[in-house]
């Protein structure tokens, strides 16, 4: 393995070190793992919170400031945070409007923003709502498993939602907004190798140079099924006709496209990709109004991509569209 | 027979924290075929803390022991591990009833209240490929074999190897909870990960319930 | 080799279309590869034009926008663009007060710049000055060699140049500021692996699992010397070391630091190097006042990365923090 | 021993074309060793646009093949080769003097502004580890068996042999121009891929002639 560290067990705690030395704009708890903008708690205001595990970066701290996350909390490498740090973050974010919490639907990260919820709840008398993120069309008897992932969607749903948040908006309105634009994505992803956890030191499953895995989460974790390796062209279609069977994206204001990297795909391939994506759309009759191409929802060292699509009505266009100021996102201010 | 000591309870976690870190890479690699390797670090982590907690403010009771260990995985694990191991020690707390001692009745009842909160927060059933299917048979086997009046230590013995037996069951079954489940059918052909620590997490209760008796 | 690509010889200019796809906020003359701003030329301001190779993505186009750049020419993966390019750029951005060349300095952007102005020369009455960045510690004996490489300082000097040009400031001027921000910048790099050029499909050069190249640049070219691999905290400093001993980085207003993603580095490993520089600094009584940490210039897939270091007086902080509306940096707007 | 035809100048471009596709592959994996793995995609990437120029318009004499060689080069290469190549055939053009076929002279005449362009153009020297050490070892053998009386075509063969000598006597040298100047003294050791390509553009040359004299 060979990576930028020291110890990988200090791996995230020395990161958050240099996020926090150069990012005054945040605020660290450096104990629990928590990331705040630095006005937090924004008075009158609705809380967002999120987070997950770490290697995902720009996600989730990223996407701190104003316009969209008040708070993030960090995990170990590919582990949900623990319920105490959430539950900490609620109490600090809550302005007096409440708390949404904005959960990526993974097993260990529903659990422990579920019992962080019941800790609120028990400790405070801070208003909390949970909004699962399940967007991941890999995922197809949803209802037999763990259900669907939360991956691409994430971006729509913390932008839109943190700009209604700004607005002014009620808790129960924004998790409602937040379901709706949840409700509208759909994502599939692939690998082109894997990721190697830290901890680990080796790669999490070998992929030989003629295959690629189609239907890959953001953890590493392998695919729903592995292909030869395949054209561009190609690999678009098994992208994204999974995802027009499952909705219809036609109608509305258009839809916004998201093309992720996984975090070793240059941009120059991931542009290429896009164009692809957009010519099938094209031809689907789907108009693609708003896109975000690059590294946004990594997974570690991953080459490959994920592509989510989120079909707007004219309130969540404005909503994304409004200003935003954080790292990863930002424009407007 | 006596009752299962608050020593004997702590060198149950001692002993279950040391197999955890012998079999680390193994539960890690487990993980890595149909998960996102990281059992055997999270297990490790909180096993760890729980040790260290042990080691700073020993408790005074299996009550007092079972909440500090359920905390501190809750605390230190994340995942989905975390919470599940975390339930599991803090429902077994008010199961003591606040005894000092526990009878192996007690122990197993206590046990049993571990697992339905496992099943209440994971909403896994046996047969979906998770901890739940070393831990159900591993109960089943200790009530059995207590009922049938063997010894803590031989029925602890008789559950261990019932949890070896469920952990190899998960081999061919396809996974419906837990990160597994992604991989749909793909995801048979590969043992738990969670599973092969539950297992662990039995025997460690044979040995150290073995070693109170034979002391 | 493993990408997203259909047939290598067209992935650049399948990868143009697809920023103009997702960009439309860009012209791009797809015959020439020239990116512009949309609203390019801007009456009364300087023109900026850089450029270079494919395969440093967001670099080039990522800085085209208010604020920074007016046009990008883009080469083959990694190969300067043309002068025919340059020169059709150079006539288009001409806003009546002449045109800026940033130049990246590698020998064969020098020469197509230079044939380029002197073709813009030629055919037009544009008042074309270049200046050439050269801000790589790595290449030692500069005096007789093809001189240092432009990296990481393009970046400042895209930035702050840019700003300047849109307050209306003269190309004289202009070159003056390109030339004061290179001077005030040093850069140095590392690769924990190579690249893989699609059009080689195969890695340009084999570094085993235990060892690194110091000194590299951004075209997967190896390194001035190959050392075991090592922890982050030493590699900062074989980093850091030879930019402080190059240039005196204490006073002004203190400053810019930039931690250069490679292109399969993580950002979590980007950030806790980051956390180490910035360690270094603190020690050598350099007081970094702006970061920037991510993948800006890239080299395809490498893993690795690139500090750059440039010291800022109160015109360049000022103007480094003027808004810029560029896909790759954007605040203020 | 007549003059240097037009057929004989588009042939000796179109054979270059020929083996620098061959090579295309060696020349790239030189560039690796010491550079950025283009070489050979950049000056195949030229040499077919040269071709599609010649078979799309053929030119009038050799001025203009030279100089649509030339801008064809500098408008499809980029890079360090692109301007290099391209000058060398941008300045061949005026030292024809217009004349319809080449005497020998005129040729190596030619030939020796084409490198005094790139030596303009690029400021290496003999001995910094560039097409330069090809071209200038071939280019003075080519004026002395010229001047000792050989045949164009025995002149170029030997002018082939010293550029073939000139790239081998790459491999020591450290590199002081182009991208193979960042690696210092790990720039020993390995031959310098624009003197390879240079080497097979006189070679060409000999080729080409030898074809014309032969016919
Ligand atoms: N819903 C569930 N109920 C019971 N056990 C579960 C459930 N989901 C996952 N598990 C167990 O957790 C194990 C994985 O733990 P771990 O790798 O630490 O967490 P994560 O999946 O979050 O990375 C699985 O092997 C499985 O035994
Ligand atoms: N200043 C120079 N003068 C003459 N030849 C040069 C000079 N710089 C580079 N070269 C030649 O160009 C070759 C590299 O060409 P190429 O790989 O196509 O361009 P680049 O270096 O821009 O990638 C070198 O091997 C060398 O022979
Ligand atoms: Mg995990
Ligand atoms: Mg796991
Ligand atoms: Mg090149
Ligand atoms: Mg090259």
């Amino acid at each position: 393995m060979k990576k930028l560290l020291n110890d990988p067990a200090n791996l995230v705690a020395e990161s958050l070190r240099g996020v926090a030395r150069a990012h005054p704009e945040l605020r660290i708890d450096h104990e629990n793992r928590i990331l705040y903008r630095a006005d937090a708690p924004v008075s009158g205001k609705v809380g967002l919170l999120s987070g997950g595990g770490s290697g995902h970066e720009p996600a989730h701290a990223g996407f701190i400031g104003p316009g969209m996350l008040d708070a993030v909390c960090a995990g170990e490498v590919f582990t949900s945070p623990v319920p105490d740090q959430m539950a900490e973050a609620t109490k600090n974010i809550d302005g007096g409007a409440g708390v949404l919490h904005l959960v990526w639907n993974y097993t260990g990260d529903v659990m422990n923003f579920d019992m962080a919820a019941e800790l609120a709840a028990a400790e405070t008398d801070t208003q909390v709502e949970a909004v699962v993120m399940n967007d991941d069309v890999a995922v197809e008897d949803s209802l037999f498993t763990a259900g669907r992932r939360g991956t691409g969607a994430a971006i729509a749903v913390e932008k839109i939602v943190g700009a209604a948040a700004d607005q002014g908006r009620g808790l129960s309105e924004l998790a409602d907004l937040a379901r709706r634009v949840n409700d509208a994505s759909r994502s599939m992803g692939m690998a082109l190798t894997s990721c190697t956890v830290p901890a680990k030191g080796s790669p999490t499953f070998d992929l030989p140079d003629d295959e690629i895995e189609i239907g890959i989460g953001i953890h590493g974790e392998p695919g729903r099924r592995r292909v030869p390796l395949a054209s561009a062209h190609d690999i678009a279609e098994m992208l994204v006709d999974p995802i027009l069977a499952d909705r219809d994206f036609t109608g509305g204001e258009g839809v916004f496209v998201f093309v992720n990297g996984m975090g070793a795909t240059p941009q120059l391939e991931l542009y290429l990709m896009y164009n692809e994506i957009a010519a099938l759309l094209d031809k689907a009759g789907i108009v693609p109004v708003r896109t975000l191409v690059g590294p946004y929802v990594t997974s570690l060292d991953m080459a490959g991509c994920l592509v989510s699509i989120t079909r707007l009505d004219d309130d969540m266009l404005r909503l994304w569209d409004a200003p935003v100021a954080t790292s990863a996102l930002r424009w407007g201010m | 027979m006596g009752d299962v000591d608050l020593d004997t309870l702590q060198r149950w976690l001692r002993t279950f924290a040391a197999s955890v870190a012998e079999q680390r890479d193994a539960l890690t690699a487990l993980d890595a075929a149909i998960g996102d390797a990281d059992h055997g670090a999270n297990m490790h982590r909180g096993m760890t803390a729980v040790v260290e907690g042990l080691d700073a403010t020993p408790a005074s009771d299996p009550a007092a022991l079972f909440k500090q260990a359920g905390m501190t995985l809750v605390k230190s694990v994340g995942g989905a591990s975390g919470p599940l191991y975390g339930t599991l020690f803090l429902r077994m707390a008010p199961a003591t009833g606040g005894a000092a001692t526990l009878d192996p009745e007690t122990f197993a009842k206590a046990l049993r209240a571990g697992l339905e909160g496992v099943v209440a927060r994971g909403k896994a059933e046996p047969g979906d490929k998770t901890m739940v299917d070393a831990l159900t048979p591993a109960l089943d086997a200790l009530d059995a074999a207590l009922a049938s009046g063997r010894s803590p230590a031989e029925a602890l013995r008789a559950a261990s190897a019932a949890a070896d037996e469920g952990r190899d069951a998960t081999t061919p079954m396809v996974a419906r909870k837990g990160r597994a489940s992604y991989l749909g059918e793909r995801s048979a052909g590969h043992q738990d990960p969670g599973a092969t620590s539950a297992a662990l997490l039995v025997a460690a209760a044979a040995t150290a319930v073995a070693e109170q008796e034979g002391a």
